[in-house]
């Protein structure tokens, strides 16, 4: 198969699958090693076991069903994926989500990502036997589910950007719900800190291990928190700011290690950016509309539909056939958790996309898994597999 | 299966209770998380939802020690016969749960590229709607297996 | 973008004819149209070059068969700057009768696994690419998914109406799953 | 003479009585449908690449004798230590005389490399 490592059989070098099933890698990834005892000769991934055939979906459904395709993605970061799409969408059409709108976009896309890095820590700490992190993660993340589930009726899949501002006004309480959480959570990432980053085992695992030079990773593209890890401190918010992030203050973190250790403190840090965000993002939520409310693009309120005739026309066509998206082609990329997530669209001014290709942020930053893998031990892959913190559906697509 | 083979009449169906009793206590699921659903898994197995009430918080690693394979998300053609090894690599009695739309239909991906329903290659005992299904009905869906592991009938079928 | 313009100039000094056509996509980052022969010479300046696009997006695919435009493939690469903070896009139209296109592996290591899901799903094949093999599709599979004249495949869906029919047919296809 | 072994032997057939209905139940009572797929080896759900049983350094196995030897001399250890106040100095110097031996058989090994893995 095109898939082993192409070395030649000394009887001194053993194949081994860490296969689609197994406890350490993510998800379905598959690793062929090529094993010297217990070092690392080749390791080569094997990806395509979750392969669901998004873009070829996608290119049969209205622009309004893709929204709920772009969950399923990246599913541990499912608000950010909605977002990529629906600014994609609303650069071909050529309009801006409404100031209430972006607000709430980025406060939610900040949660989402303190969710996904929650999971990251807490699997981390499981892969190197630690298995209390990820109790005390998913404890926390489950107050931000809440939030979600609040917010859109769903924990996960929420669906809830959608092209042209959101799916619904946020309801009554919410303010006080995020509140609580951001009073909440800086204490609890302190006793992450306690539990984790002085702890001499979890240093002797992390320190130096999987090291990546800043060559690599720019030769590789890598992007995201293992490229901040290697001292480069490029971030999308910042240097393509969408959404309104340019109005909010915030650090890009960056460390200059480039190994599991500094990315993990990368991951940590952000997290506590992150909440500074969301905080800015909560105190200065506008009023006014959270949908564009030409209704060309969205479903009119239901009182509306009773008594304007427009109205009625409006959400009858959108129910049939889905806003018409003028030609074009466009390529819009945001920084989800894991790094550049781009939305490739082209329109061909029908009720549905032509053509959509997401670049993945887990897919390329796959590739420095060989290169991070070799000469090391199987124990450090474990932890390499959990720094690059891959989400198999945002791979394999 | 195993000893209510081999034992006359009405004591095998006493012993056939008493070991529909056991299995059903603590059923060992297999770690093999596929796709949104396994994030809801691993949320069922965490603090708040708490599996370990039910006795399958032991997520067993490798399918030789695991009673339960809960087929978390959607099974793509590349891992149909992957997951159909490790259905058979499991050792008797074992069982299976179709967690979320993907594994038992299909579900969103009507393509070329996911296997519709993982009931094509493994025989399934419980399906749960939903995606990804809440963690409260992936433990209703152990509380139902263990009701059915109850009454499960010998191979007579005289339950 | 301040910096298409002074861009336009020198790739097509740097190409001449090469350069088929310029355009813009609706994020305002240009997009050259390049023939395929002189693809690798232009990645090669916009590294290089004074706009320093050193950051390959991706290198992906496009079938235009449904829309009727002639070249019937085309490949995309999205490079974007650090410095400049700003993206361009590069587009190689390819026939349907050969669709080979010069592989960049060795500019940008990062189009490795790129190449390869753009040939898995299209059928594209990049010529000095190291192992070009299907990376997402099963390794036995056949067709090239993304490509217009391919269905989406997938089975008809059980209505009240035919789901008597439907289940008939797949009982007489499938066997019964046995449980060993 | 026998009797003050008694114990010793007690145990010994408890130990092996009990292992060997432990086995017999399992045989007896437990399902055993060996199908073929059941019985290839568990490779994360793949086929094995590689059959298992495969030649290894030998450093492998001299780290297991080294450190059966030096876990059988903590082991004597123990019963020294149990009555250790009532031998006084006898004991002492009798269990440093083991000790010391051990240890050279220890530096003889450093010096020899044995300790270095690769």
């Amino acid at each position: 198969m095109a898939n082993e490592p192409q070395i030649q059989q000394d009887d001194e070098v053993m194949l081994l699958n860490m296969g689609p099933q197994h406890p350490a890698t993510h998800g379905v990834l598959r690793l062929v090693l090529a094993l010297d005892g217990e070092v690392i000769r080749e390791c080569t991934p094997v990806i395509g076991y979750l392969h669901s055939g998004f873009e070829k979906t996608y290119e049969s459904k209205k622009y309004q069903q893709c929204v709920t395709l772009t969950d399923r993605m990246d599913y541990l970061n499912p608000l950010g994926n909605n977002l990529a799409f629906a600014l994609a969408v609303e650069k071909l059409l050529g309009v801006e989500a409404p100031p209430r709108a972006q607000v709430i976009r980025v406060l939610l896309a900040e949660l989402t990502r303190i969710q996904s890095h929650l999971v990251g820590l807490g699997s981390n700490g499981l892969d190197l036997g630690a298995s209390s992190p990820i109790m005390y993660a998913f404890r926390d993340r489950e107050m931000l589910l809440d939030i979600f589930e609040m917010v859109s009726g769903q924990r996960m899949m929420t669906s809830y950007i959608r092209p042209g501002g959101l799916a619904k006004d946020i309801p009554p309480g919410f303010e006080e719900a995020v509140q609580r959480f951001i009073d909440y959570f800086p204490e609890k990432l302190d006793e992450y800190h306690g539990l984790l980053t002085r702890n001499p085992i979890w240093m002797d695992r992390m320190v130096g291990v999987g090291k990546l030079t800043a060559e690599q990773c720019l030769e590789l593209g890598v992007t995201g928190p293992m490229l901040r890890a290697a001292g480069i401190p490029r971030d999308l918010r910042k240097d393509m700011p969408y959404s309104g992030y340019e109005s909010y203050d915030f650090q890009v973190v960056t460390r200059t290690e480039s190994d599991c250790y500094a990315r993990y403190l990368v991951r940590m840090d952000e997290m506590r950016e992150s909440l500074k965000i969301v905080q800015q993002a909560l105190n200065r939520i506008p009023d006014g509309p959270y949908v564009l409310d030409d209704f060309k693009h969205a479903y009119p309120p239901r009182q509306l539909i009773s008594d304007q005739m427009e109205a009625l026309i409006h959400h009858f066509k959108l129910a049939t056939e889905g806003y018409r998206v003028p030609p074009g082609e466009v390529y819009s990329a945001i920084e989800s958790p894991r790094g550049e997530l781009g939305f490739y669209i082209v329109a061909d001014g029908s009720g549905k996309p032509y053509r959509v290709h997401v670049r993945t942020p887990s897919f390329t930053n796959l590739q420095c898994l060989p290169v991070m893998a070799k000469g090391g031990f199987i124990a450090d892959l474990v932890n390499m597999i959990a720094a690059i913190d891959p989400i198999m559906g945002d791979v394999d697509r | 299966m195993g000893v209510e083979e081999k034992l006359p009449g009405s004591l095998q169906v006493i012993v056939t209770k008493l070991a529909n009793w056991g299995r059903q206590g603590a059923i060992y699921p297999l770690t093999s998380g596929l796709a949104c659903c396994a994030i809801e898994m691993m949320s069922a197995s965490m603090g708040r939802y708490d599996i370990a009430r039910f006795g399958s918080e032991a997520f067993r690693a490798t399918p030789r020690q695991s009673d339960l394979l809960i087929v978390s998300g959607r099974v793509s053609m590349k891992m149909a016969p992957v997951l159909r090894r490790l259905y058979d690599q499991m050792p008797d009695p074992k069982w299976v749960i179709a967690m979320g739309d993907c594994a038992s239909s299909g579900g969103v991906f009507n393509n070329y590229a996911i296997l519709q329903g993982v009931d094509r290659i493994i025989p399934v005992d419980i399906y749960i709607p939903g995606c990804p299904p809440r963690p409260e009905m992936l433990l209703q869906a152990l509380q139902t297996l263990k009701m059915k592991i109850l009454h499960e009938g010998d191979i007579h079928g005289r339950i | 973008m301040a910096a298409s313009e002074g861009l336009l100039q020198a790739v097509a000094e740097a190409i001449g004819d090469g350069l088929l056509a310029t355009d813009e996509d609706r994020a305002g980052a240009p997009i050259l149209v390049v023939e395929r022969g002189s693809l690798l010479k232009v990645c090669r300046l916009l590294r290089d070059g004074e706009w320093g696009f050193t950051h390959l997006s991706g290198v992906w695919g496009v079938d235009y068969l449904a829309m009727g435009l002639e070249p019937r493939f085309a490949v995309v690469y999205y490079l974007y700057s650090p410095s400049l903070r700003s993206r361009v896009a590069v587009k190689v139209p390819l026939e349907e009768s050969d669709p080979v296109v010069p592989s960049v592996v060795e500019i940008f290591p990062t189009a490795n696994w790129h190449e390869r899901e753009t040939f898995d799903m299209f059928g594209i094949r990049f010529e000095g690419h190291p192992n070009l093999a299907r990376i997402l599709m099963p390794d036995d599979a056949t067709i090239h998914p993304l490509r217009k004249d391919v269905p989406l495949g997938g089975e008809e869906v059980e209505f009240t109406h035919n789901a008597e029919r439907i289940r008939r047919q797949r009982a007489a296809e499938s066997p019964e799953v046995s449980r060993n | 003479m026998p009797a003050q072994y008694l114990p010793i032997a007690v145990l010994f057939w408890t130990l092996a009585a009990f292992t060997l209905v432990i086995l017999a139940l399992t045989r007896l009572l437990g399902p055993y449908h060996p199908t073929p797929s059941k019985t290839i080896p568990y490779e994360s759900g793949m086929t094995p690449l590689m059959p298992a049983r495969r030649r290894f350094h030998v450093r492998f196995t001299l780290v297991a004798m080294l450190f059966i030897l030096f876990d059988i001399e903590i082991v004597f250890l123990y019963p020294f230590a149990v009555v250790m106040r009532q031998l006084k100095l006898f004991g002492l110097v009798e269990v440093l005389a083991f000790v010391l031996v051990l240890l050279v058989g220890y530096f003889y090994l450093w010096k020899k490399g044995a300790f270095d893995w690769e």
